[in-house]
């Protein structure tokens, strides 16, 4: 079973060389650790910013300077600073190549829900529904299941959507799974993890090819 | 050249009104007008519509006017942070409108350039796209949003001149190019404002044109939300 | 009877303290001659550029500084370059003030046309039907005939139209005219010209007011 | 930072094939792509569909294209000042589809945003409007207009960065920066091209995520086609 370390460091795999990537906050925000450093990858931030390096040393913090999570960090040789239209531009033109983002909820048909939940504060969709509306390549982090233990890859979500029929592949802390016409594929099992408590952790339907490999790390 | 200078946010607010919509810049707290929202506090004005992606923090940034319960609505695509924010928003106190954060942008850009209405796949099928059009483009299906009104735009920019000309800084960039000229007066602050001709035409972000009027902002607090730092390599600790 | 920089000189007058204002080719382009230099005023070329000063001392032309009737420019302080989707966020979003243009014919109802004369080569529109569709004050410059003694001013256009009931003034070498819902209302008649020439040289309907003074250049 | 610069034209028009559409920046002859139509009149690529404000003239800019039939349409909003185009339009070896100015601007800025559609008062009322849908909006009647899709964007920069970063001189922007990231490929030549990190990343114009290829031109002519002086005063005449 993966820790949230684990998981961003499996989706970094997915992250190709020339590809700009847009990161949520959580879970996504740890895969820019992991990402091999001998291919080009650069990071966009909605609120306006490409080619976002670390966080700044002490003292050097900019107040103009931060990311969609409002923290503070630095640029690279060759960032760009914009405005929100064509940073939205960027994501809803496609230009994006990746986007990785956290969900509450996802269905086997590539719904997803990670904004609201009915009854309590919502805080916002701020740019998720953009986000997955306009990228061809969604990849979603987050626990197979939830503090109560329900699965939270399902037949259909619960709760109000971010966006329909978008989610191309989940990574958990128990499997690597792509969105298929016939629900979840199972690519990868995390170390560890047996088919049968993936089968057990998911709700919604679950496709398993006769041999299901260990994610390699 | 147009004389767009005021001598302070005084004299760049007058006509303000209770009752009126507000575009304000800003992304968290990076980017705000904090001049224009003092004065807004100051001037006490009531029943406020306004368009800005955060509603600030409690004692900073638009926190401060739902503190003087200054506002009815809120138009943003994220509220988090904000517990008086929480709390006026489920006594019912405060209408909250949640907005894609491009939707957003796109809506205050699209009053900027007199686009009445546009689509985008944002928000289809969420409750988002209740009661808007939606539409199918080259089999993808898209929903209508229509172009903000508001009565005033209140952006923050780094540099200015006199002719209304703005250039902003890094990330504090943000909603505020979109909001000039997107109501029907624009005020910018700015951190320092210069004689017209001082800047390249060639750097200006915002042409004068879209502000009606601009003074040299004081005492900017420019507060940071989330100081996350790494360690000097070699440091200690 | 007005010449062609006498029409350029009465419409100077309109031009107010404090606008951004648009010039057509012809004409137009010969306004900024007239405009006084008590008041503050900007120009906008569509092609890209707020704040045009006058055509360079000769050596000083710059390929990269044209106007958008192709002739070499000149800024002056304050002056901003932008790309086309932002200068006609300027047009279309009503931010320019004033919009001075030729035309081939104007209707009574304010219809303009000035693009094209079927059965000729048609060059194209370029930026007049945007301008004429945003602009809120519209003053179109010309002749009050064409060259086959023709009136311009017409209950109806008869070439395809650039824009729908959008003229607000017109200023000939005859006379200076308000759109209204009641036709051409004679505001003022050009020095030597009377009420009866002009109402000969104007098909439109006209209305002719008790007194119609002479115009002030 | 993603690399992008290619060595020269013919490495950047790589997958440039008869019948394409392509954008091309520029505004009369100011801040066209001329190393690229050179290349794509080396290549003699046939029945392309243009994009592009206006046509050049008969021995400059899209004219060395029209004078060996490479083009079948060309999209345009003026397109005087052509002997040969004027020639093959007449002749009906040439189509040509007029659209406003700003539209034009518009629909290429659509591409680049995802923005499916959009409205405009522009041409409302004219013959540009038959066909399209239109409809009011406060009021005011407005023309639906669709986003443009082609294969290729060629535009032109002064300065560029190897990431494909991209700022631009005077009224050589023009349609330029709305056309990167407008097209599935946008190649972008610089009059000069930077090692990434050598530009103010608050001064870029287009970033380097909207362009593909990047390189430096080599031989600009930038012809003038109204050269419109002064006297000096003082001067002799």
């Amino acid at each position: 079973m993966l820790d949230k370390n684990g998981i961003a460091q499996r989706i970094a795999k997915e992250v190709k060389d020339g590809y700009y990537v847009n990161l949520g906050i959580g879970i996504p925000t740890l895969v820019a650790n992991f990402v091999r450093d001998d291919i080009q990858v650069e990071f966009q931030s909605e609120n306006g910013v490409l080619g976002m390096g670390p966080f700044p040393f002490e003292g050097e913090e900019d107040a103009d300077l931060i990311n969609a999570g409002k923290q503070t960090i630095t640029t690279l040789p060759g960032a760009s600073f914009f405005d929100s239209a064509l940073s939205f531009s960027m994501i809803r033109g496609q230009h994006v190549d990746l986007t990785i983002l956290g969900a509450m909820e996802v269905a086997d048909n590539g719904d997803i829900a990670n904004w609201k939940i009915p009854g309590k504060m919502v805080k916002g969709m701020g740019g998720a529904m953009d986000l997955v509306a306009s990228a061809e390549n969604i990849i979603v982090a987050m626990m197979h299941t939830n503090k109560a233990g329900q699965s939270k890859l399902l037949k259909q979500c619960t709760l109000p959507l971010t966006g329909v029929g978008c989610v191309r592949k989940v990574v958990t802390n128990l499997a690597v799974l792509e969105v298929t016409d016939d629900g979840f594929l199972l690519l990868e099992r995390a170390p560890g993890v047996s088919v049968d408590e993936i089968r057990k952790a998911t709700l919604g339907r679950l496709v398993v090819p006769d041999t299901v490999p260990e994610m390699q790390l | 050249m147009i004389h767009k200078e005021v001598a302070n946010a005084k004299e760049a607010l007058q006509g303000v009104a209770s009752g009126m919509t507000f575009m304000l810049g800003g992304f968290g707290l990076c980017g705000i007008p904090e001049n224009a929202i003092s004065e807004l506090v100051r001037l006490g004005v009531k029943d406020l519509t306004c368009i800005s992606n955060n509603a600030g923090v409690d004692d900073f940034g638009l926190g401060l006017l739902l503190q003087g319960r200054q506002v009815r609505k809120m138009v943003s695509s994220y509220v988090g942070e904000n517990d008086e924010f929480e709390r006026q928003m489920l006594s019912g106190e405060l209408e909250v409108e949640l907005t894609p954060q491009g939707t957003l942008a796109e809506k205050c850009r699209a009053a900027q350039a007199g686009i009445p209405a546009f689509y985008t796949p944002a928000g289809f099928g969420t409750e988002v796209a209740e009661g808007k059009e939606t539409r199918e483009f080259n089999g993808k299906m898209y929903v209508m949003e229509q172009a903000f009104r508001a009565d005033f735009s209140f952006v923050k920019a780094w540099k200015g001149d006199t002719a209304g000309n703005l250039i902003f800084k890094g990330t504090a960039r943000n909603f505020n190019p979109v909001m000039c000229g997107a109501a029907a007066i624009t005020v910018a602050e700015v951190e320092e404002l210069l004689p017209a001709g001082s800047l390249d035409p060639n750097q200006i972000h915002i042409p004068g044109i879209f502000v009606q009027r601009i003074f040299e902002g004081t005492g900017y607090e420019k507060r940071i939300e989330q100081r996350t730092v790494r360690k000097r390599p070699g440091s200690n600790g």
